[in-house]
């Protein structure tokens, strides 16, 4: 395992104080938690909740600051937090109209913020949330536990974030959240593995013709191998399930996010967008805007997901308004 | 079964977690997100550290273990096992001294508290697989007037026979159920996890000559 | 070779394609040539070029934006563009007040561009340039060809940047772009090598337990070779070294960039971010702004560096000034 | 050598020079950036696709390849061996035949250019240890006047020794400078691109039976 840090019992206390020194503009850390706060918190406004387990960076501590979050709550690589560091979070940036929980939908984070949720309410904190369910890879099934949250995530932050920071109710900034997770679809394919620094080696292995499709953002198996293709035949896949699922009209408008998962260089995801643009322009779709960059990694995994969101007049204007963290920045 | 007995009990179920925690990580890698291990070793050392703490009613150590865990462990395994021991805390409220009946309403009340939490159930791939299994077995052999390791003996071989059985389906609940048919054919970790802390248990009692009073 | 890519012949181009699919609102490009321009160029102001060999994304196009560049210049992988692009890139954006070369101080990138400046000169375009070399591992030494430029040629765009935005006429942009040059220092290890795409195979290997020192950003070897530390080690040696360089007063304001080389996890950056941080601070050194990120890259890379720029008022105002660009925004 | 040779005799250096892309390359990984092969032979594929346009003026065709290998190598080496070319250009401008004369001008310019353009001098392990040695023994053996292709055997003996020579010292201009005494044991890629330059030249001159006139 080569990994830049000190002991793999540290890593995320290390980082939060690293976010801390290098931010301290935007963010403040709840002491001795694994929580990060608006430098300002808390907001007269409805407070927006988020988290998961490390290893997503920027996920989710770089999009604490104005016009997205006002807490991100970390836990240990690839785990989800606990509900008591949930709770804490949920305490410090209540401005009083209530706050939002954004969760990813896995058993994990359901659980730990469901139980942090009630334990807020029992404070007579008004707590509302929505689950992300983005990953097309994969199906919806009432037997299954449905699709995993992943890119789209981004998306809910930036435009239920926006809406927040209007002013809005805090069922208002709910039914905005969720019609940006009923309008995301992502889907993305891994390269090579990454390592949990405290397992000190690779989820799984890879062969050197291989990828893994449908790969989910914990290191967990996607839904199949093939042998590695070009780029452009790569995006066709991931776009034909994509669009399948999502079907946007040709004269949609839609925004789109080529996410890297941590150990893809730019190059490639700039390649990616070029195929990822024809594709949609011959589907007569209208883009809107493009985010390209590591947005929801896996460490130091080499691939990339590629998220679509479907916009309405209320959308594109949130998803375009101003925003100030640490990871992205928009006038 | 006394308090002190109880906290060493736990204590050598901790013991056995840590001790399997690469094990239980490398079954969590093939099907899933290779850290059950590590979450679970975690939480109980952290147990472990509390347990000296703990006060002289059975309940309320217990409950100890069932907070630390829920607030160290995370993951989906965190809240779970958490729930489980807050529930088995419930049902043995105001004891001193474990006898046969409380015993099973403490196993029942835990198994039922994951599934209320979890919303699985049986054949879901999960540890519920060993569970639910091993409170039938515990309570038919209470029922038959077997002694307390005899009881543990018959729920670890049902539990066995659980995670034999994840093997044999594909996962509908937690991580797992994203691979769909792939996570056939890999024993699930958390099944793995409910049936070492079961041996452990039983072989505590053995090891300290443990029986029903 | 595990790349996302269709063809290593087109690399370059394809990249270019999808910076300006993604970004057309910064950015367009020169037909036929490798070239980004503002996508409102030119603009009347003295105009700022950059660039160099490909593989370091986000630079240089990235940085192409209001108070940043007004044209990048992509040569091949690793390999400096060619001087009649350069050329063509000095005559686009050239607004009649003039134009300054960033050039990195390699031999190649010196020559392209020295040859792309006479030409433009022949035209009558006032051209000017400046050569970024901030990276200490490479002692500065008359008979050598001096220190490489490295992620210290980012605080040059941003400042020299904001500079022309102001207004400013090309002697005074040229002089506050020297000043930055003056002030910056950089050094960076790597724990893993890259492989240019036309060479299909990494450019060097390091054993599992192996770090380089002093690593340059082109796959070409550091100074040395060491087993791996702590992290908190590697950022001691790295700031050792440049501060023993820059040698800033206590009390003195610096920036700093903390930069990813491409393959390197950001919770991995954040950790390095924690102990710089901590470092500076018992030198006394106040700090005023803290970059984390991939900015400088080697492709994938896992590795980074470390930039330190000693600030002056003027620097700090210009530093601090808005920005706009597809990698870089800032209020 | 008219303008028909001189057109043939390039070919032939560039397709030398694309054989021994991943050679040139290999050298440049060592002490570089691992990609001089890469860049010389992007250059010589795009010269010989230019080739048939050539006019019949040596010097006009002599600049259009200097020309292709400024636009499109790239790096050091494009803008040196692009230099090299224009001002051998120079030198026979208005020739349609080669003299020994001639030659020996072209090829003095064309060092001089290098050595103007990069400002390194013999023994900064640069292509000018290889070129320097090879213009001495080129211009001796004209003066002894030896025939075309024991001119270019002599050139590129010397080449080949200064190539060598590469191997046993630290490179102080270039990329490899940055290496240090860890460039030491490692012959300097660009000299080798030109000691086989002159080898493919001289190869050229022997199959085809070329000599002064
Ligand atoms: N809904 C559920 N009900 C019961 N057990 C579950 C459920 N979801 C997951 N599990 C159990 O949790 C185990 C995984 O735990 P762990 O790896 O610690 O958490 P995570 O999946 O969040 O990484 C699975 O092997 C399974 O036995
Ligand atoms: N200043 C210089 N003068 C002469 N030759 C040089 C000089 N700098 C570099 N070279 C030559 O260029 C070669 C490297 O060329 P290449 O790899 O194509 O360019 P780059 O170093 O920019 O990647 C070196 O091996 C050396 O022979
Ligand atoms: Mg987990
Ligand atoms: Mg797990
Ligand atoms: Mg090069
Ligand atoms: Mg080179």
């Amino acid at each position: 395992m080569k990994k830049i840090i000190n002991s793999p019992d540290q890593v995320v206390d290390e980082m939060l104080q690293g976010m801390v020194c290098a931010h301290p503009q935007y963010v403040r850390r709840l002491p001795g938690l694994s929580v990060l706060v608006r430098a300002n918190a808390p907001q007269p406004k409805v407070a927006l909740v988020s988290g998961g387990g490390s290893g997503h960076e920027p996920s989710h501590g770089g999009y604490v600051g104005r016009g997205m979050l006002d807490a991100a709550v970390a836990g240990a690589v690839f785990t989800s937090p606990t509900p008591d560091q949930v709770y804490e979070a949920i305490k410090a940036v209540n401005g009083g109209k209530g706050v939002l929980l954004v969760i990813k939908n896995y058993t994990g984070d359901l659980l730990n913020f469901e139980m942090a949720a009630e334990m807020a309410a029992a404070d007579g904190i008004e707590v509302e949330k929505v689950i992300v369910n983005d990953d097309v890879a994969v199906e919806n099934s009432t037997w299954t536990t449905g699709r995993r949250g992943i890119a789209g995530t981004v998306f809910v932050h930036k435009i239920a974030g926006a809406k927040a920071e209007s002013g809005a109710q805090l069922a208002e900034v709910k039914q905005i959240a969720e019609k940006v997770i009923a309008n995301a679809r992502s889907m993305g394919i891994a390269l090579s593995p990454c390592t949990v620094p405290a397992a000190g080696k690779p989820s799984f292995t890879l062969a050197e013709n291989e990828m893994e499709i449908g790969m989910g953002i914990h290191g967990e198996p996607g839904t199949h191998r093939a042998p590695i293709e070009p780029a452009d035949k790569i995006v066709e896949h991931l776009l034909d399930k994509v669009l399948a699922d999502l079907n946007p009209a040709s004269g949609d408008e839609v925004a789109v996010m080529v996410n890297g998962l941590g150990g893809t260089p730019l190059m490639e995801l700039y390649i990616v967008s070029r195929k990822v643009f024809n594709v949609l322009q011959a589907h007569g779709l209208n883009i809107v805007k493009t985010y390209v960059g590591n947005y929801m990694t896996s460490l130091e995994m080499a691939g990339f997901s590629v998220t679509l969101l479907k916009l309405d007049g209320e959308l594109k204007t949130l998803l375009l308004a101003p925003a100030d963290t640490p990871a992205l920045v928009q006038f | 079964m006394t308090q002190a007995t109880v906290v060493a009990a736990i204590q050598a179920v901790g013991e056995a977690i840590i001790a399997q925690k690469q094990f239980l990580t490398d079954l969590d890698a093939a099907i899933g997100d290779a850290d059950h291990g590590i979450n679970m070793a975690r939480g109980f050392e952290q147990v472990i550290a509390k347990l000296s703490a703990a006060t002289n009613e059975i309940g309320a150590t217990l409950k100890l273990v069932g907070m630390t865990l829920i607030s160290t462990v995370g993951g989906a395994s965190g809240p779970l096992y958490g729930t489980a021991f807050l529930r088995a805390a419930a049902a043995s409220q105001g004891k001193t001294n474990l006898d046969r009946h409380t015993a099973q309403a403490m196993f029942a009340a835990a198994v039922n508290g994951i599934k209320e939490r979890g919303k699985a159930t049986s054949g879901d791939k999960t540890m519920l697989d060993a569970l639910e299994p091993a409170l039938a077995a515990f309570a038919d052999a209470i029922a038959a007037g077997k002694s307390l390791p005899a009881c543990l003996d018959a729920a670890c071989t049902a539990a066995y026979g659980g995670v034999e059985y994840t093997k044999t389906i594909p996962a509908a609940k937690g991580r797992a159920s994203y691979l769909g048919e792939r996570s056939i054919g890999h024993q699930d970790p958390g099944a793995t996890s409910s049936y070492l802390m079961l041996k452990a248990l039983a072989d505590f009692c053995r090891q300290t000559k443990l029986d029903w009073e």
